[in-house]
């Protein structure tokens, strides 16, 4: 038993689902999604068992690079966000009716496996190559499956990939400039390698300039709104719910050990940034008129906290990184299947053209608020725990800091809420079908997850502490 | 006594869970029943254990189970039951127990009663794990969960987004008091590295804080108090919430959740005995926002908003007497206002349900003999505010002010005047509702009638208990200083010796409200005055229904500057940052334009460049050479 | 010396078979033998040949290079079938490819600047003759005309390059040159030789500022003739530029570094920005070529261990030209109309050719997985290991620019509709030739150390 | 052997190099395809003189080959170019070159 079986399924499956032809495909990759979940499962137990799930062949000679993925508690956290969220995702499609359904689906999954890839992997190179193929599939998902006027959509998308392309090439940089140094692509020789302060000083920022366009921190962020209202629901959940959490735990795995000393000295200005960034996204939600910019730039508030965590570099802050990116995934996944949801009803993202809609569907409606409510970070909600480290790593390094970050709680309530209200309550304006219980399924498993790691996140925070401490004694 | 604990806490949860599940099914009847029984069994459970417990009796850790590690700290699902905890728990139980009784039958005609009662019962839970919590996260779980409990409430009819404004300013100000709670519990964790109540008091007496951090803390703590109780600046929203349905005001936004503040100050005296300087400024908040709160009272037309105030000017007073030091004092009249402030906003339950919905005073009157319980019940209650003798609230509402009189005499001056515009409004509210003439619509005047058992029956016991109540705390005799005494460090504050000096303040207590309720005679009762439309009043008064203009002010300085600058990070920045990141794409694009000028076509330009390539390359590198 | 026989030969048979009217099996038999002297030449399995002073010696760079332009000339053959189903010139043009390919092999071989000369000039008139070969199409005429000037112009140079280093040194043969190159005491003619034979190549591989023919002759030319000068031609040019800057110049002095920087940057920018507002495919293939030129370039910095990125680079920008141009063929069926939007729909049309295109772009642009990607790591590895950091962020920036309009065609294959029903060129060599292409861009980026490891 | 004694090497390559250069502007400057063609065969002959006298300067026979190598190609490059021409010129009617415009951007 080794992880890479994951990997497997999720290939063999995309292939699967390709062949399979439209009419089985969204099954197939259904399927495929909880096999990977299952063996995802399967490979947790045996890592608490103890086994060892790493996998190290040598797949190029010249440079050294090893098919090495390794497994931690951080990448098995990781591991599980993706391939749970995938099957959720993939029947959140169920809701819409796509042309070349098998392409979809099919990149759907190649996606996950990219995905699932750059959070296993345990070579600089490797990790690189999972990470820039994990853009190929939403490229197309957004442009061939997205919604809005093609021009304007085809920019928008092209803008993304451009942009994060571009934020990645400077990343190979980095990687290439280690390995003249170190001769290695091994994580834990690169980790061990002596450079001097300038060099990781540019190292770091090289790093970050990848990461700071996927996460995306303020003000690099410029793609995102966009590229979330002209993606498809899905891969508006697939952009928000696990890729942009790339970015934000190779910050974690890959940027903060191999800059150490940089890390710290930029420290400050890096989390002030992060921190701008949650002020800045809270304060441009409020106004914004189509639901999906919105809950683009809520993300982007939310995920500046979360980086703001990360750079803190403190163990509060990495935990509570960890924890907000997955529940962060579980809700912003459902907000937007929310979304599809009402979208698939009103066809408008428009929210002034909503309303109405809690009278005639109470049972939405709850959801929806239970959901949205998580995202504001009530307590017993999964999101609280994490925000609540996350601040309180904040509050560790400097009080202002976390007064400042703060006000999210009291923004994001603001936004929110007055979203909710917009959307859901009021007289009734225009008739809404009722949601289907298999429509409501996604919503429900999310709902659930929710609040079981809210009140019981104890075993993930097991699950993820020894490898943070690692990665923060590296630093160190 | 685990299960006991165990059943007080998960009885309004399973209420909860039953009615938001099946509770459509089920029947209004059956759901309401089922909502009311389980906060009654809670309430049960709080009486086996007030059994238990008395003074000096050790006190009950319960833990449930484990919640999470942050750092070092290790949070978990764990109770303390201790003479606060379960004198609280006694009265938001037990008073949870008669508001769910009169729901039944007041909110019988709502098609979704079923939610209603799901949303008390898990009001009722959350305020229990609030109370109950032993450290400062169950509390702040408690503390949130009231507040979505709250926001669900008052948004209630949410058909209306007026409502709904009200619910969401209700749970955004909230927030901004839990930041403040959030920054607290931080700073006390990283000095404590715990979040236990009963820890955090025993390593607060190793000197190994700065004074200063400590303050802040405490300072932190009291901004959240002052969200959740509704003390300036964050008061704002607790008159706009009650759009919510009345008994909701009753239980939510006067008995139990707006005094939480009041609970935690208490649950904290630990930390603000250390911190004399943050008691200073919780006097004056308190005191400033009862005398401003209660002005405004004095020319609301809106009955409920008429208590509404009313409820924040008497949770200044609170905070009055926490800020002096004297806790039990503070609770005391907590659980009288709970008892009279309850039986005030059922009562007007009682007749906006009699008017159907009508809730301006203008339009009332002459209730007295068409609704006599209702009418009775709400006197006594009346007579407990205003502080008459013997009604509870004289007995609290004097311990505040003797304690304001020892420390502090401009407090006590200010207080006073508080109090006595307190009696003013109360009784133009009485004089307004019930004497004179009806001056409704003749439609209203034929369906006049009084309420059914159900709404009655919660009144008279509430009445009562606004009438006796005070004997929990006579002068000289306190039971409930000498109940609470473990918890606090010092001597009572209220053990005031019933010298001249004392006599002598009860006596201006009282000379005052008679001069409010005379003023309030003489206005409504002798003259009859009818308060003039809203869009007539002048001068102060203008000032005063215009409540200071605090929200139009908060509106001017904090949301319209924020949603401006909204529009413009997101009409402006948004787009010109956009561009300059794209703007290389655009420049290189640019460029692509020039450069297909050159290759024009004609093989003379091409061979030109290449000779021109040639040159240049022979140039430099001979030059370089030599 | 064996391979170059063996490749006359079979240009000889070209011609022999029109005349024994043996036409249909000019192209499978030359197709057939390419590939079997592609692996005997591989294996080293062909008898050595010596004679004629040794003037073409096989080694280990000469026949990697061989290999890959011999299995191109075959791939490329195979493409332009369909061309010239209906013609009878057939073997003319099959056996001008097959002679260009002789040329070719002379220039990665050559011990001798007689050699190299001959070798490049057989594969110039070549592309001449093949460039102008539309003659009734005004836009063929003008594309032979440019060429032909412009690479006689360039030809001249390289020949007055030659004779200068005749004069310093008095001899034509590599070794006598290499000694001189590094000998103090050399005249001063030798380095005007070695400048000008620069230019020379340069103009070959199309880098600015003398590649302004480049994009109109690659318009110009019919399309199986564009697909292989920017793929055979340009790679064979490249390879052999190397081999020269080897010979003449093996310890660069730091003022030639400094000016092949300067041309390496200005051909990668200039290349990308031109390429940017193309609306013709064969004019965004023949910029993005420039473009990949100035890449190629970077190896000259590190000439004595750069052979093999140099070798890597050229077999993926070669590979993924041909997959790319089976579609372009594929899809301009009508030779005077080759705007991007003829690839409105491909992709619902033809999913598979829409496929093989989106490979051989997302290869160019050097994503991942794909033979593209690796060739442009392992040469930024290499500036970056030299120490050239600022040419490296340079050679990004230019990738991103490239993913431009590399996905304008993409976009329009996935997005667009075709405007009217379009008919396409079904032919099942453009069919065999792409997926062989495709193919080996993927197995070359899943396995790069089989491709790494031959030189 | 002796008049190149007399003359001197870079006289030689000066007279070639002048030679090359007038080839290389009268492409330039002439639009003429034909007169074209004639300098870039000036400038094939301006290296082939070049060559001879190289050859004459080392003593080296090998130079004078390389001449008939350059010559024969030189033949070739102008046999195809003329054929080129001939159908430019049936499909225009001139030899302007500036009538080539048609591919460009």
């Amino acid at each position: 038993m080794n992880i890479s079986i994951v990997l497997i399924v999720l290939l063999v499956g995309a292939i699967a689902t390709y062949v399979s032809g439209n009419k089985l495909a969204s099954k197939i990759a259904l399927l495929t999604s909880i096999a990977a979940f299952g063996a995802t499962l399967y490979a947790l137990n045996a890592f608490n068992g103890g086994e060892n799930l790493d996998v190290n062949t040598i797949w190029i000679n010249r440079p050294a690079v090893n098919f090495a993925l390794h497994v931690d508690g951080l990448s098995m956290a990781m591991l599980l966000l993706t391939t749970g969220l995938l099957p959720l995702i993939i029947a959140s499609g169920f809701v819409t009716k796509f042309e070349n359904e098998k392409a979809i689906y099919a990149l759907m999954l190649f996606m996950g496996f990219a995905m699932a890839g750059t959070f296993l992997a345990a070579d600089g190179f490797l990790y690189y190559i999972f990470w820039e193929i994990a853009l190929i599939p939403i490229y197309f998902i957004a442009l061939k499956w997205g919604n809005g006027d093609i021009e304007a959509r085809k920019k928008a998308i092209l803008k993304f990939f451009i942009y994060t392309f571009a934020g990645s090439l400077f990343m190979l940089l980095a990687f290439i400039y280690l390995y003249t140094k170190g001769g290695s692509f091994d994580i834990n020789k690169l980790y061990a390698l002596q450079l001097n302060s300038t060099e990781k000083t540019y190292i770091f920022f090289a790093f970050f300039l990848a990461y700071a366009i996927k996460i995306p921190v303020v003000p690099f962020h410029t793609w995102q709104a966009n590229t979330y209202s002209k993606a498809p629901g899905v891969g508006t959940m697939l952009l928000s719910g696990i890729m942009l959490k790339m970015g934000l735990y190779s910050v974690l795995r890959w940027q903060l050990p191999l800059s150490d000393s940089a890390a710290k000295e930029y420290m400050p200005i890096i989390v002030a940034l992060s921190i701008a960034g949650i002020i800045y996204g809270a304060v441009v939600t409020l106004k914004q008129k189509n639901i999906k910019k919105l809950l683009a730039y809520s993300s982007l508030s939310h995920v500046g906290l979360i980086a703001a965590g990360l750079y803190s570099l403190t163990i509060e802050g990495f935990q509570g990184a960890v924890l907000q990116m997955l529940s962060h995934g579980l809700v912003i996944v459902g907000l937007f299947y929310v979304v599809e949801l009402i979208y698939n009803r009103y066809h408008t993202y428009e929210i002034k053209e909503m309303g109405g809609i809690r009278i005639q569907d109470t049972y939405f409606a709850s959801l929806f608020m239970i959901i949205m409510l998580a995202s504001v970070a009530l307590p017993t909600t999964f999101n609280f725990i994490g925000e609540f480290n996350l601040l309180y790593s904040l509050f560790k390094v400097n009080m202002w800091y976390a007064i400042i970050a703060g006000t999210t709680i009291i923004l994001g309530a603001f936004y929110m809420l007055r979203m909710f209200q917009k959307v859901m309550l009021g007289g009734e304006t225009k008739s809404f079908q009722k949601i289907s219980k298999q429509e409501s399924i996604v919503l429900v498993i999310i709902v659930v997850v929710t609040i079981f790691f809210g009140l019981f996140p104890q075993p993930i925070i097991d699950l993820i502490e020894p490898s943070l401490q690692s990665i923060l004694t590296q630093i160190k | 006594m685990n299960t006991t604990i165990l059943l007080l806490l998960f009885a309004p949860l399973v209420g909860f869970l039953i009615n938001i599940f099946f509770g459509k099914s089920l029947g209004k009847t059956v759901s309401g029943v089922i909502g009311t029984a389980t906060v009654f069994i809670s309430f049960l459970c709080t009486l086996c254990l007030f059994s238990q417990i008395n003074s000096g009796a050790e006190t009950i850790k319960f833990h449930l189970a484990d919640w999470f590690t942050v750092g070092s700290i290790k949070v978990n699902f764990s109770f303390l039951l201790d003479q606060l905890s379960v004198l609280w728990l006694l009265f938001v139980t037990g008073i949870g127990t008669l508001i769910h009784l009169y729901s039944i039958s007041y909110m019988h005609d709502d098609e979704n009663m079923h939610k209603f009662f799901s949303y008390l019962n898990l009001f009722v839970f959350f305020m229990i794990a609030l109370v109950a919590g032993s450290n400062l996260l169950i509390m702040f779980i408690g503390w949130e969960g009231v507040g979505l409990c709250s926001y669900l409430l008052i948004g209630f009819w949410y058909k209306n987004q007026d409502y709904n404004d009200a619910a969401k300013k209700a749970f955004i100000m909230n927030r901004i008091g839990d930041l403040g709670f959030l920054i607290g519990i931080f700073i006390l964790g990283y000095t404590f590295n715990t979040l236990e109540f009963l820890e955090i008091k025993s390593l607060l007496g190793k000197d190994v804080i700065s004074p200063s951090l400590l303050s802040i803390a405490a300072l932190c703590l009291f901004i959240g108090a002052c969200g959740k109780s509704a003390q300036l600046p964050l008061s704002t929203w607790l008159p706009d919430a009650m759009a919510g349905p009345t008994p909701v005001s009753a239980l939510i936004h006067a008995a139990t959740m707006v005094t939480a503040g009041i609970f935690m100050v208490t649950r904290m005296n630990f930390l603000f005995d250390l911190t004399p300087d943050v008691q200073n400024v919780i006097a004056i908040v308190g005191t400033i926002t009862a005398v401003v709160a209660a002005s405004i009272g004095l020319v609301q037309n809106d009955i409920k908003k008429v208590l509404a105030y009313s409820t924040v000017s008497q949770l200044g007073l609170m905070f009055l007497a926490l800020g002096l030091g004297a806790y039990e004092v503070a609770v005391f009249h907590v659980i009288t206002h709970a008892f009279f402030k309850a039986c005030l906003f059922l009562g007007s339950g009682s007749v906006i349900h009699a008017l159907h919905g009508e809730q301006d005073m203008r339009n009332m009157g002459g209730l007295r003999k068409v609704m006599p319980i209702t009418f009775w019940t709400m006197m006594i209650s009346t007579l407990a505010i205003s502080g008459i003798f013997p009604f509870s609230g004289f007995w609290s509402k004097d311990e505040i002010l003797m304690t304001a009189f020892h420390a502090n005499i401009p407090l006590w001056v200010i207080g006073s005047i508080a109090s006595i515009m307190t009696a003013f409004y109360m009784f133009r509210l009485m004089y307004l509702t019930f004497f004179n003439d009806f001056r409704g619509t003749e439609e209203q005047k034929h369906h006049l009638h009084e309420s059914p058992a159900l709404i009655t029956v919660p009144l008279i016991i509430l009445g009562t208990l606004a009438a006796v109540g005070g004997v929990i705390s006579l002068p000289g005799n306190s039971w409930l200083n000498h109940y609470m005494a473990p918890l606090f460090a010092h001597k009572a504050h209220g053990e005031h010796h019933l010298d001249s000096q004392a006599y002598m303040l009860m006596a201006i207590a009282t000379i005052g409200a008679l001069v409010g309720i005379g003023i309030a005679y003489s206005m409504y009762l002798k003259k009859k005055q009818v308060p003039v439309a809203d869009n007539e009043v002048q001068g102060l008064h203008k000032v005063l229904s215009n409540k200071y203009y605090l929200d139009e002010i908060y509106m001017a300085i904090i949301v319209k500057p924020l949603y401006a600058i909204s529009t413009f990070a997101k009409n402006f920045i948004e787009k010109y940052l956009s561009k300059t990141v794209f703007g290389f794409g655009s420049a290189t694009y640019a460029l692509s334009i020039q450069g297909k000028r050159i290759q024009n076509g004609n093989i003379g330009v091409y061979l030109f460049a290449f000779i021109l390539g040639i040159c240049g390359f022979l140039i430099y590198l001979f030059n370089i050479r030599n | 010396m064996s391979t170059l026989i063996a490749i006359v030969g079979i240009g000889i048979f070209c011609l022999l078979a029109e005349i024994m009217n043996l036409r249909k099996i000019i192209i499978p038999v030359t197709i057939v033998s390419l590939m079997a002297l592609f692996g005997l030449t591989l294996t080293g399995n062909l008898p050595e040949i010596k004679g004629y002073e040794s003037m073409i010696v096989m080694d280990s760079y000469g026949k990697i290079f061989s290999c890959l332009f011999i299995l191109l000339t075959a791939l490329l053959v195979l493409q332009s079938a369909p061309s010239y189903v209906k013609g009878t010139k057939v073997s003319d043009f099959i056996s001008i490819k097959v002679f260009m390919l002789s040329g070719a092999v002379a220039m990665v071989t050559f011990t001798n600047m007689a050699m190299f000369f001959l070798g490049i000039e057989v594969l110039s008139i070549g592309l001449y003759v093949l460039a102008g070969s539309d003659r009734l199409n005004i836009k063929s005429n003008e594309a032979g005309m440019k060429y032909f000037l412009m690479g006689s112009f360039a030809s001249g140079i390289l020949l007055f390059g030659i004779a200068m280093l005749y004069g310093a040194t008095g001899a034509f043969d590599v070794a006598t040159l290499q000694e001189a190159s590094i000998s103090a005491s050399t005249e001063y003619w030798f380095y005007i030789g070695v400048i000008l034979i620069t230019i020379g190549m340069l103009f070959k591989v199309a880098a600015t500022p003398m590649h302004f023919w480049a994009p109109d002759v690659y318009e110009g030319s019919p399309t199986q003739v564009t697909a292989m000068m920017s793929t055979l031609a340009k790679v064979t040019a490249m390879a052999s530029f190397f081999k020269l800057i080897t010979i003449l110049n093996s310890q660069m002095l730091y003022s030639y570094t400094e000016v092949i920087i300067v041309v390496t940057i200005a051909t990668m920018l200039f290349g990308n920005i031109m390429a940017l507002r193309q609306k013709k495919i064969k004019r965004v293939l023949a910029y993005s070529g420039v473009s990949h030129t100035g890449f190629m370039l970077l190896t000259l910095l590190n000439i004595n261990e750069a052979q093999n990125n140099l070798l890597f680079y050229a077999t993926s920008y070669a590979i993924a030209g041909l997959a790319a141009f089976s579609v372009v063929l594929f899809v301009i069926k009508n030779e005077d109309n080759d705007q991007i939007d003829n690839f409105n729909g491909l992709a619902k049309k033809s999913p598979l050719m829409a496929f093989i295109m989106t490979i051989a772009l997302l290869s160019m642009a050097g994503i991942p997985i794909l033979a593209g990607f690796f060739a442009k790591f392992f040469l930024l590895s290499q500036i970056i290991t030299s120490g050239f950091i600022g040419l490296a962020i340079v050679a990004i920036i230019n990738s991103m620019i490239a993913v431009f309009y590399y996905f304008k065609v993409i976009v329009a294959m996935y997005t667009k509709e075709a405007e009217y029903e379009k008919e396409y060129a079904n032919h099942s060599e453009y069919y065999i030739v792409g997926i062989v292409a495709a193919i080996l861009l993927l197995v070359i980026g899943l396995f790069p150390d089989a491709l790494m490891n031959l030189l | 052997m002796n008049i190149l004694e007399t003359v001197g090497i870079n006289n030689y390559i000066m007279l070639s190099a002048l030679l090359f250069c007038i080839g290389a502007f009268g492409l330039l400057y002439r639009r003429n395809a034909i007169i074209m063609f004639m300098s870039i065969e000036i400038m094939l002959n301006a290296v082939n003189l070049l060559l001879v006298a190289f050859s004459s300067y080392h003593e080296d026979p090998s130079g004078q080959v390389f001449v008939f190598f350059t010559m024969a190609v030189a033949a070739a490059e102008v046999a195809v170019g003329l054929a080129i021409l001939v159908s430019v010129f049936r499909n225009i009617g001139n030899i302007d070159i500036d009538n080539l415009k048609n591919l460009k951007g």
